[in-house]
């Protein structure tokens, strides 16, 4: 039996699959039991409501989708009053992500999730590409990443998780920045800018222009920021991009990454999540790991490898 | 297939009928008792698009249930459009396809109800297809008006199956199919002893603002099947939205593949 | 017939099709006529020899490939006495592509190549992300990146082409500081850093540990370089990553490049340069173009587009 | 297939043969003439692992000429390890596949040469088997000793085809393909009256370094062909690079592509 469990901070998880926000919602249960995975991550809540951006939202590419939903949603009071009655149904830690315009929206909605019973950690969507002018975001530098952090971190005693973008020179900068402002865990990595053109119409797939850039095709990048973030910082890596089978995530784990998201992929299988948690498992149990949390960081750079392997 | 208790199965069936229909439309037939028996007119699956080979893109397509039922093949009928569709048209019995669903919201019949309308084009008849059957058995008459470009692409006996659904046929080619001429075709059924106690439609926004402002007239509540892009087919990734008046009067996103895909008449707007 | 010329900068090409550096070579000659090619674009050539990275230096992923060669070659003096003799033998302009460690190295080694006969043009190469240790580049700042520039059109009147990297924070900033630098040209852009791991030996798959990402996967990315460059500066955009099929040139053109180059397509298909030249032309001539320029920047915010496509 | 004045072509060409040959290997004939004339045994064609539905890793990969020559079908046989070998055996006749080829260097037969010996184990045999045949043609007698697990790996017929070469094997199931007794019985030919004029390997390090060993030993000239992964196949990219020593002793990086994959038995470095 391989011991499945991780350590986030201070959050404790049966094991360390889980979904990434804004590729999940409380509909997946018509599929699988949601009580199987390690927590449950919401779509990115906003403290007032959002419309959305213009169609189309979507777009494929080679092995990758774009995407540029705008966080469409009905506001913070909604979700505290409203969507929590059907999230506590469910048994795993309840992550809510939060999006924010300013630092001190960030930390005033921080504050109002800490007081709503159910919320079992806060992830910071500090690097949503969409939101600010031409993809700029929180986690774009070191200091602006740090401040929505501090504020955060100041406002409320929950875990605070901070979920970083691809989109800067220096994703280990950010995440040192973010760990010292009193993040428990940085999570790499958010979608990657990008664009496609329809060229017989003449203009960008989709309606918003440029959109977030995530599936297959982005792994290896994600892949990389990860390493990255896990030789820059002691607090826990969460691992996502481009995830779609336990090969995927063990790449993650011996990345550096403590538990990992899958997004993208449960669109095109929404059986993805367990899949990607009983095949972590059996690789475990083939490779003889008798705890998942042993391969975190083993393929970083003067890591010993077990001898018997 | 076992649905193992949740009512959404991700699904790999095996094809045992794959054919072109007409010059542009192609049917798979699925073996899949328990999926077919679940599943209602109106609701959708989301279709792996592969070919034998495993080419295809990259993301799910949407496709409308065209036949179901317990002890009924689980059917496809489509329209050849793109890389998706292409890749589905190329798989020929004893391939596997991979099905998510059943999904989405389907049509709703009144138990009151002894007389339906249903007015589809092109591929939309492969939506209120199966709408035709479970109306019979539930002893409710249907009366087709069916739109086509010409006699050649109507796919009658594809739409009606064995349901003894009237049918009659308008076409582009003789001019029958022009909004005038279906509109004093409906105003006449709409005013006559078969006056129908609903309407639903899909697959044209000319007959739908049509039917929409008729039925609106002679107040006869109506539906309509929605299409739209989608990611999840699931609900989660909010791509899929159309615009749907509420009941307050103001307008609102809702998910086609959660909501939808069929809606209200009355309450869907224009595309 | 349409008029497929293009000018970049003071440089007249007879087409906008053109190789990525290090991944063509006059080898490519045995396959197809090169001639027919808009220019050639050399391997980066450095100041030194340089022996190039451990094995293995290439690994394939989900539509891509992941390379750390690591420039090898036989140093600046070798490149302008021996290999220009082979590269002479073509008659559309030659681009040198070139690397080098310090400002310096660069501006010394522009002066001789603009003492060099044959030589058109030079492309900065100040994007490598193999060179400095955790892939740092001059590219990722507009400070270092223009410094280098400066450096290089002060030595030298060559058209001198700034090849810059996606990783990087904001692109547009880098690529207006290096055409206030004085840059004929931006070439966008270079590979995006990537890793991938081997779960069976539990190490990187390239013997360097990270390496450039490339290939049709990179394409949705490099496309928004471009669209990003294209808006922030009046100096032509070289549009290079993921380019395999003519209509992925015609999407670079449409989001503002005024030439293409076709790198990592080139091994899976080495026919791919005239491939994308012939289905250019056949592009413009089906959709009524009477010069391939007329392309550049379509899909540009706010550009009206031609009526009658 | 023209190769339209150049010595390489992308040449999209139709399967004609494709089976596997003993537990762990496929052979594949190709149709194609021109290209088959212009091979020569050692070189190599870069090959797009697709299967029968365009299904494979993205890039290509090297495969040795095994068969070709004027009138003969192109030839491959390769050992089924991983993704791209798997798609290129699931190719059946008619299926089409894409060849970048003929590539780098093959080996040199010098004109003097009365009688070589081919050392091969493995699918190297693949490798060294046109040699064989090319060797005849110039009246050069071919004795080779072949190394396999067990006799039914051997694939002596595979090697050999019409060129009747003396073929000797060894096996690892009855320790006859230990080096200690492959190293008598080279010494033995190369101390009796069949002294070869030159030596060929492919396939093992371990067999490399003995032939190595003892050709330096009894001064007779050897090539041995290597492999390496590769990227581009035609010498653009260096990734497919090994260490070979330069005539003057220091250790220089060739590209297996362009300048090899034969190379001078001396100068090759052990991997
Ligand atoms: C609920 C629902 C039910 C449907 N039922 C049927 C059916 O029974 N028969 C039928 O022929 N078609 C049906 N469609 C439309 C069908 O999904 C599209 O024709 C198909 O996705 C085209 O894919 P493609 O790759 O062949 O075409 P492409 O044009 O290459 O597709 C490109 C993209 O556009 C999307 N797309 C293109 N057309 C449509 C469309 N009309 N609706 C939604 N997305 C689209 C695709 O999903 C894909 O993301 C239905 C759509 C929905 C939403
Ligand atoms: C010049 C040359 C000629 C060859 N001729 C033959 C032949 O005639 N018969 C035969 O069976 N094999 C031959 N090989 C080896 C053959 O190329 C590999 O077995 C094949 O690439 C494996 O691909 P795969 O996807 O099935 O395996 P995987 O192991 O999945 O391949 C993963 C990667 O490693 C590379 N790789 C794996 N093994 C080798 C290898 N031995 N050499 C080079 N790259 C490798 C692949 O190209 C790919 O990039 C030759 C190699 C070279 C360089
Ligand atoms: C449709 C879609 C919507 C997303 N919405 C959010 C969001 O609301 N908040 C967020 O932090 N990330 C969002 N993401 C990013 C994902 O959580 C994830 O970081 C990214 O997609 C990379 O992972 P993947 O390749 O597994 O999808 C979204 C991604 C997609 C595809
Ligand atoms: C094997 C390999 C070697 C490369 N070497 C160089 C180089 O020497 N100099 C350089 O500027 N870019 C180099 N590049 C980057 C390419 O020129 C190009 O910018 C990048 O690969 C993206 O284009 P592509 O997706 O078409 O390959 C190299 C790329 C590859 C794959
Ligand atoms: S397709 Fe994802 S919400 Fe409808
Ligand atoms: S494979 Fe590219 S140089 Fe040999």
């Amino acid at each position: 039996m391989v011991d499945l469990s991780v350590r986030i901070g201070g959050l404790a998880l049966a094991n360390p699959v889980m979904p990434a926000s804004g590729t999940f919602g409380p509909e997946l249960a018509q599929v699988f039991d949601l009580n199987r995975l390690g927590a449950l991550v919401t779509k990115s809540v906003t403290p007032q409501y959002r419309q959305g951006n213009a169609l189309p939202r979507l777009c494929e590419t080679e092995a990758g989708v774009l995407n540029s939903i705008g966080i469409p949603g009905k506001g913070l009071d909604h979700f505290c009053t409203q969507a929590m009655a059907e999230w506590r149904r469910f048994t795993p830690p309840l992550v809510v992500s939060l999006s924010a315009d300013t630092v001190a929206a960030f930390a005033d909605a921080a504050a109002r999730l800490a007081a709503t019973p159910g919320v079992a950690a806060i992830e910071a969507n500090i690097s949503c590409p969409n939101l600010e002018e031409d993809g700029r975001a929180f986690a774009m530098h070191p200091e602006s990443a740090a401040a929505a952090i501090a504020a955060m971190r100041a406002a409320c005693a929950l875990p605070l998780w901070a979920k970083l973008s691809p989109n800067t020179a220096d994703i280990a900068a950010v995440a040192r920045a973010v760990e010292e402002a009193g993040a428990d865990a940085v999570v790499v990595a958010n979608t990657i800018l990008g664009l496609a053109i329809d060229i017989e119409r003449m203009v960008p797939k989709l309606g918003a222009g440029m959109g977030g850039f995530s599936g297959p095709a982005f792994k290896p990048i994600a892949l990389r920021l990860v390493w990255q973030c896990a030789q820059a910082v002691r607090i826990p890596v969460i691992g996502v991009g481009g995830i779609a089978t336990p090969a995927d995530a063990v790449e993650f784990l011996m990345a550096g990454a403590s538990a990992v998201q899958v997004g993208t992929a449960s669109f095109v299988s929404p059986t993805a999540l367990p899949a990607v948690l009983d095949g972590l498992a059996a690789f475990c149990a083939r490779r003889g790991f008798a705890r998942v949390s042993d391969l975190t960081g083993l393929a970083l750079p003067g890591r010993l490898r077990p001898a018997a392997e | 297939m076992d649905l193992g208790g949740f009512p959404v199965a991700e699904a790999d069936l095996a094809v045992v009928d794959s054919a072109p229909v007409g010059r542009r439309y192609h049917r798979l037939l699925l073996d899949s008792p328990a999926l077919s028996a679940a599943s209602r007119p109106g609701q959708f699956f989301h279709l792996l698009c592969r070919d034998g080979g495993g080419n295809g893109p990259y993301l799910r397509r949407p496709m409308s249930i065209w036949r179901c039922g317990a002890g009924q093949r689980l059917g496809f009928l489509f329209h050849v459009k793109g890389r998706g569709t292409a890749a589905l048209a190329a798989l020929r019995p004893g391939d596997r396809l991979s099905a998510v669903g059943p999904l989405g919201q389907g049509f709703r019949l009144e138990p009151g109800w002894r007389r339906i309308l249903i007015l589809a084009r092109g591929v939309g008849l492969a939506t209120l297809a199966p709408l035709t059957e479970a109306a019979a058995a539930q002893g409710i008459t249907v009366q087709a008006l069916l739109s086509a470009q010409a006699p050649g692409d109507l796919m009658a006996a594809e739409f009606a199956g064995a349901s003894g659904a009237t049918v009659q046929a308008v076409f582009d080619s003789d001019g029958s199919s022009a909004v005038p001429a279906v509109e004093a075709l409906l105003r006449a059924t709409f005013e006559g002893p078969a006056r129908p106690d609903a309407v639903f439609t899909c697959g044209s926004n000319r007959l739908f603002l049509l039917l929409q402002r008729l039925a609106a007239e002679y107040g006869i509540p109506g539906q309509i099947a929605l299409e739209q892009q989608m990611g999840c087919g699931l609900g989660m990734c909010f791509c899929c939205v159309r615009q749907i008046r509420a009941a307050d009067g103001g307008v609102v996103n809702l998910r086609v593949c959660a909501e939808g895909p069929v809606f209200d008449l009355q309450a869907a707007l224009a595309w």
